[in-house]
């Protein structure tokens, strides 16, 4: 289950969504709000989204983990919005029997959700000026 | 014609709206963009860009249709 | 820091032991008791522990996970005493400023911790038997 | 000699306590283990077993001193 969400994200009920009676394992990735990037220093930044595209991606990638990796559940949430530093950005679950699949889902899914999910980043740098990234 | 035209970051910012209707003779999703790009003086080639077509990814060779809602996608930036 | 632990563990107070401005990536592993291990179904666990020299070993490998990789703060917490289905018996957690880091830190310490920290589980199954784990 | 010994897991329970006080003559930790194994009747062969020597990893080589620590662990098993 992929998740766009505007509001602070509930990581503790995520991960309680992960939990299973077969699940030895669970890998959680989170990526913060950083005070730098390429050498500038950053006062915090927006995200923007293509709704339906992003859920529609963001599913799809969730189920390709899925089918390629042997893992019991997979969640992802991905802020929009205005976060400043320290904010989670993006979020990653993954519950699995064993640690090998739990470990190799979780990386292919914040890896893909970085190169194919629709979503801009605006970030605002403690000179004043802002940007879009677009690398 | 009459497409939905979806703006988003960089092109949100230099259209200054988040869509638009466009009146276009073309079916042909370069041929749209190079007369949006002219309209709003877009820097990105077309090649940096991807298309999306009614909410899915599609290529530049698809035939767009009366209605069809079009979004040109910068690079993106998640994560 | 590692810590072995008679009670629950509070992965909250722990994660929050990671955050700094510079952390753009937070990779977790947990480790959870399973209904089933080796075809067998299990009830529950004890962990025993070498006190002094599991402390010290866990905290060798947080020293070399900092020295070998690019990461800002590393936390391993191991449970023993009984635990249920379900429960956390291990918890790594390991900050950086990019993920690639992050990830194979996290996975260095599981690895590692499992491999040679004094740290033995008596299995309880469901037929009534228990045995200890010496593979 | 006099040597405290620890015992740990499957090791513990063939002993049946967790420590023990014993006095043996060898300054040779496979001869100390060989002495405790026919008291207790442990099944575990020494190269199955890590030898630690007052809360340390050690060899099987290492003389032992009057007074040490020492435990003779069996594969672990945590995670």
């Amino acid at each position: 289950m992929f998740q766009l969400s505007d509001s602070r994200v509930d990581v503790e009920a995520l991960t309680r969504e992960l939990a299973h009676a077969g699940a030895g394992a669970c890998v959680t990735f989170d990526g913060r709000v950083r005070d730098h990037n390429d050498g500038r220093s950053v006062h915090g930044l927006a995200y923007q989204a293509y709704p339906a595209l992003a859920q529609a991606e963001g599913e799809k990638i969730l189920d390709e983990a899925k089918r390629q990796f042997d893992i019991i559940q997979a969640r992802c949430v991905h802020r929009v919005g205005a976060l400043e530093i320290g904010d989670l950005a993006v979020w990653v679950g993954v519950s699995a029997a064993h640690r090998d699949a739990a470990f190799a889902a979780c990386r292919y899914i914040i890896d893909e959700v970085k190169a194919r999910v629709p979503i801009w980043k605006n970030e605002s740098y403690t000179e004043g000026d802002s940007g879009w990234l677009h690398p | 014609m009459n497409y939905r035209i979806l703006y988003f970051a960089s092109l949100r910012d230099a259209a200054g709206c988040d869509s638009e209707t466009c009146t276009a003779t073309s079916t042909d999703a370069r041929e749209l963009y190079a007369q949006l790009r002219q309209q709003h003086g877009f820097s990105f080639d077309p090649e940096r860009l991807r298309v999306a077509v009614n909410g899915e990814f599609t290529s530049w060779d698809r035939t767009l249709v009366d209605g069809d809602e079009v979004a040109f996608l910068p690079p993106i930036s998640g994560g």
